[in-house]
């Protein structure tokens, strides 16, 4: 059973719901819950928690709901955060870096290419080096930014999951990085969205992979 | 303003000494000064429709799909399987020339409360945008500021923006529009109405605090015009809050969902006193409401202001007593404001209280159903009453290049793909999320109409806005009729049919017998061609006083349409396939009058050709059926720029080149090369299909007594159109580059 | 010479972020703070102080919404 | 007791806001101005000052990417 952090200002958890329920079974996870018994994945969806105001993911993340994400990342389960959710895992330190501001300072809503690094953890293992996938960025905040030492530290553990492929990179994002993960590679956060490429018909179904991976992943931590 | 100072406040306030007089009839007295800023508000323009209302009569509103019609704060039609789809427009002008991104962002904020205030998830939005040209440094800077706010608004909340409309013409230039269409969806069942009902039952405001927002707002923004530097009449800027608006909006539908909920409305323009005083009428209630009650945001608001106040994010519901505590703790859990504020009485009047001290009683009739209507006094203009501009020298070096030369088509192709009006909004409508929610099939620029996928009811709709006043301008009447074929146009491109239309009638200042003809002859020819269509309007709204001292706008009647399909897999987008035969479809008459070509040329002039609403109708059944039997590729209709612009634009999305030969045409129909390259005007629809599929088209259209005749094909990488020795050929990519210059302008 | 702009949200106007913030203090155990107000921070180095208010009228600050404050900070 | 709370991007981080308002200046006439950040201002009144250092680095400021600066304003 896989949970969709719900919180104030949250808009793609639906979504994100409705494409966990095409590889699997899910359920909304309210920002008050605290106990996460029975979940054996997270997803920190999209949206504009807390209205994205004062700084993306700022006050989303003190919520008691990630208070209970936190202990369940440390215990290996794994956790996916999209758009608004990567914001929210970086501001809470399960993943490095911060997202600033689009280099061109307006939000995007554009169909981009990605490709898939050779990265650690139980994603990585179910997505290819090399894949292509062709998922939708919208996000007023989705530079990617973290110190050089950072930056060489995670290129050399393999923990850049995704980037842009050249030329496609929309917000300025360092070294072009869609996605990255933590040390242990079971928390993943990126800025395009999977769930809105679930079905060819509103555009792709590339961002299926990431869910089947959450779900085997899932079924692992399980085990 | 403290109501009541001045010697004739109610002059200031916007009304006229008879109507004054006539609210001292109504009361038996003078209006204290609560009364009056009661009364000036919904005896403004933007309220009771004083000079609209009489018109709308015409529109036809009967329809067996229709679950609402106008007098709801948005429109309903049915989709099956017991759900159905509400939409509404609404304007935002006046707020979005003060301050483009605040005015435009509380333009969705308050289109999407019409929506969920009857039981409706927000679905999708759309917007149409007219501004001055981008030559205009205040032009661009309004449509920067606009495009940003709506992006804000519907991003935030999670509501995705799926099509839209922009036109740059000078007549905008000080007065620009911004048209927000919201679509929702609902369960049948679930849907609620305004009316209050019951009394001793509870009056609930919801949401966001009330501050002094909008005092005196809503007069002042519809009853006068906006005279440049005079800030006296100018509303106090409202700021926007997605955040609050989205957890009252989850809010409302889980009170819905639970049957908590007697009735809901939101709190538009004139606030409470307009909410509630519709709600008293509808229900033929009275209401009683102390200000004291109201949560505010700032200290010692006069009662006065309290009821007339325009802070957004804020909905009124009526509520059983007994339900309170469920209400206050739902509320509470989406961390949304709610307070009990007054009851529902049997008095049928509407009355303020201070504390339990009563600061103003008026009959709820009286304030709601009694303003003055008045009769318009048109007169036909002797002629062209808009400044006439040559611009094609300059567009044509800028679009086609040095070696350009405006009398040579290919140079002019190019000029009209990269004017502002006719080339891609790319630059604005990535700034909008146009995915969120899963719906979306056909996002802007991949189909005519955007295509939302209804898995509810196992079908899905297609949605356009339109409305090109410029044409309406030429002529009301058939331009107004033209908004609403365009539309239908649209629909049918993706296989839809309509089942529902909405309207915003912008215009200028009615009481000029002139501007009053532009709006009678449009309503007229808004009324005809929906009932050619047969198509109902479920509602819309009027913006009258679009005028400055340099003139009114352009009279712009912006027409929303929804329609339906079976199967949204099966819609075929702008590219056609290498190898595709083209039909043109359709009693398509091409004209260079009202055109794009004619603007660029500075020779706009009264009048259109005339249309037949019937013969377009019976075409686009056709293609609608071509369409949903999947034996087109492409499909798109002929508009701004003529058959030449259809066809570049179809070439650009398939990034191959057509080899079109026009000169049947031409002897079919007659005219100019030029005219059937450039021409203007409804009726027209360009199919693409594989070889074997084309010839059974065009018998099919044969055997329905539709006109169709095959053009071309398509193949190689340039735009080559033969017409009359007026021959056309351009590379795909020089064409592109054209149509992509928008943003370079901004 | 350097200058601080301090731009804010005029009086009673309707302040999304602040409001927010404020509301999400006490969860985070931040009692006893009120009257929150978000605006933004402009420095910058200008040879000619005297059209800072100018600059800050057209460009920095949006009149109409927000009121600002001009700092020279002298080296 | 009022507190400002001065938010400014750190050294060495692309701020495009600053970059924009440098590109529009001369546009407007404003020769001579330069080096324009763009940050945040955040003001707020609070019973216990001591606080605020923590409730900066923990919410108003990302330490990764923002410097603050705390101005106590007294009454
Ligand atoms: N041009 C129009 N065509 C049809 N119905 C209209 C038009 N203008 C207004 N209406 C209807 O009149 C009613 C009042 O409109 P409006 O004041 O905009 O409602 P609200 O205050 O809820 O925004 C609505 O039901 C609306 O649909
Ligand atoms: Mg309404």
């Amino acid at each position: 059973m896989i949970g969709v952090i719900q919180f104030p200002g949250s808009c793609d958890e639906r979504d994100a719901l409705s494409a966990v329920e095409r590889v699997g079974e899910g359920r909304l996870v309210w920002h008050e819950e605290t106990d996460l018994t029975g979940l054996d994945g997270i997803i920190v969806p999209g949206g504009f928690s807390y209205g994205d105001y004062l700084r993306a993911g700022a006050i989303a993340r003190f919520s008691p709901a990630m208070e209970a994400v936190k202990r369940f990342a440390a215990g290996g389960g794994p956790v996916l955060g999209i758009c608004n959710g990567f914001q929210v895992l970086c501001e809470a330190a399960l993943l490095p870096g911060a997202l600033l501001p689009n280099e061109g300072l307006r939000f995007i809503c554009r169909q981009v290419e990605l490709v898939a690094e050779d990265f650690t953890g139980p994603f990585g293992s179910a997505i290819g080096a090399g894949d292509r996938l062709s998922i939708p960025v919208k996000h007023m905040s989705g530079r990617y930014f973290a110190p050089d030492e950072d930056l060489d530290r995670m290129e050399a553990e393999g923990r850049i999951a995704f980037r842009y492929a050249p030329g496609d990179n929309p917000n300025g994002s360092v070294g072009d990085i869609a996605g990255v993960v933590n040390e242990a590679g079971n928390v993943l956060g990126l800025m395009p969205h999977p769930e809105h490429a679930v079905d060819p018909l509103t555009g792709s179904d590339h961002g299926l992979a990431l869910f089947r991976a959450l779900a085997s992943a899932s079924q692992a931590a399980a085990a | 303003m403290s109501a009541g100072v001045s010697e004739s406040p109610h002059r200031e306030l916007g009304l006229t000494d008879s109507e004054y007089e006539r609210i001292t009839e109504l009361l038996g007295r003078d209006p204290n000064g609560v009364e009056l800023a009661m009364f000036s508000l919904l005896w403004s323009e933007h309220c009771a429709y004083k000079h609209s209302r009489k018109l709308l009569g015409r529109l036809p509103t009967q329809g067996e799909r229709v679950v609402m019609g106008p007098g709801e704060n948005a429109g309903a039609v049915d989709i099956g399987n017991g759900h159905a789809i509400a939409f509404k427009v609404e304007s935002h002008n006046h707020p979005s020339a003060v301050e483009p991104f605040q005015g435009a962002a509380t333009g969705v904020g308050g289109i999407l409360r019409d929506v969920f205030a009857i039981g409706a998830r927000p679905i999708a939005v759309l917007d149409s945008l007219r501004f001055g040209e981008p030559t205009s440094e205040r032009s661009r800077y309004l449509f920067e500021g606009a495009v940003a706010g709506i992006g804000h608004y519907g991003n935030s909340i999670g509501v995705p923006t799926v099509g839209g409309e922009v036109y740059f013409e000078p007549p905008y230039e000080h007065n620009c529009l911004v048209n927000a269409m919201c679509v929702g969806l609902a369960r049948t069942d679930a849907m609620i109405r305004s009316a209050a009902t019951g009394p001793g039952n509870l009056l609930v405001i919801m949401g966001a605090s009330t501050g002094r927002d909008g005092i005196g707002g809503a007069s002042i923004l519809a009853s006068a015009e906006l005279e440049a530097g005079d800030d006296s009449k100018r509303p106090s800027v409202q700021i926007g809050d997605p955040f609050e608006e989205s957890k009252l909006l989850e809010c409302c539908l889980e009170l819905l969902q639970r049957g908590l909920l007697v009735s809901l409305q939101d709190l538009g323009a004139a606030g409470l006193t307009s909410s509630a005083g519709e709600m008293a009428s509808k229900g033929g209630v009275g209401i009683d409401i102390d200000v004291r009650r109201v949560p505010l945001r700032e200290e010692d608001m006069e009662p006065f202001e309290v009821m007339v106040s325009e802070s957004q994010e804020r909905m009124l519901a009526v509520i059983e007593p007994s339900r309170l505590d469920e209400v206050v703790a739902t509320c509470e859990r989406w961390q949304t404001g709610s307070a009990a504020i007054g009851e529902i009485t049997d008095t049928g009047h509407l009355r303020v209280l201070d504390d339990g001290v009563q600061v103003g009683d008026v009959p709820v009739s009286a304030l709601v159903d009694e303003c003055p209507l008045y009769d318009l006094e048109p007169a036909e203009p002797g002629g062209w009453m808009y400044p006439n501009v040559e611009t094609l020298g300059e567009q044509v070096a800028l679009s086609a290049g040095r070696s350009a030369d405006p009398a040579d088509p290919s140079d002019i192709l190019c000029a009209l793909l990269g004017a502002p009006n006719i080339a891609s909004k790319r630059w604005a409508f990535e700034q909008y999320d146009s995915v969120v929610g899963s719906r979306t099939a056909r996002r802007p620029e991949s189909a005519d109409a955007a295509v939302l996928m209804i898995p509810e009811s196992d079908r899905a709709i297609a949605v356009a806005i339109d409305g090109n006043g410029r044409r309406v301008a030429c002529d009301p009447y058939v331009g107004a009729m033209e908004a609403a074929l365009e539309c239908a146009q649209n629909l049918a491109c993706v296989g839809a049919e309509p089942l529902g239309l909405t309207n915003c009638l912008n215009f200028g200042n009615p009481e000029k017998p002139n501007v009053a003809w532009q709006l009678d002859r449009a309503v007229l020819g808004l009324a005809d061609a929906c009932l050619g269509l047969r198509v109902p309007v479920v509602g819309g709204n009027v913006s009258l006083y679009n005028e400055t001292e340099h003139g009114p706008i352009y009279p712009t009647p912006v027409v929303g349409m929804v329609g339906e399909l079976p199967d949204a897999a099966a819609v075929p987008g702008l590219a056609p396939n290498n190898g595709d035969r083209l039909m043109l479809v359709g009693p398509f008459a091409p004209s260079l009058a009202g055109s794009e070509l004619a603007k660029q040329r500075g020779e706009l002039d009264k009048g259109l050709a005339q249309v037949s609403v019937n013969v377009v109708n019976a075409a686009l059944g056709l293609v609608r059926d071509l369409v949903r039997a999947g034996s087109v590729s492409a499909a798109h209709d002929v508009s701004d720029g003529g058959l030449a612009c259809a066809l570049a634009e179809m070439a650009i999305a398939a990034g191959t080149g057509i080899d079109v030969d026009l000169d049947a045409l031409v002897e079919l129909r007659g005219g100019s090369g030029e005219t059937n390259l450039f021409g203007e005007g409804p009726g027209g629809i360009v199919l693409a299909a594989a070889e074997g599929a084309a010839k059974e088209l065009l018998e099919r259209a044969e055997s329905a007594g539709v006109e169709a005749v095959e053009i071309g094909g398509v193949t190689g990488d340039r735009i080559s159109i033969a017409a009359a020795e007026r021959d056309v050929s351009v590379a795909v990519a020089d064409a592109e580059r054209a149509w992509r210059s928008l943003a370079e302008r901004i | 010479m350097k200058a601080k702009v301090l731009i804010r949200p005029k009086e009673g106007i309707l302040d999304p972020q602040g409001k927010a913030v404020e509301r999400a203090l006490p969860a985070l155990g931040f009692e006893g703070v009120h009257d929150v107000r978000v605006g933004r921070l402009v420095e910058l180095e200008t040879d000619d102080p005297s059209k800072l208010d100018d600059l800050c009228e057209k460009l920095l600050a949006n009149p109409l919404i927000e009121d600002f404050e001009v700092e020279l900070v002298e080296k």
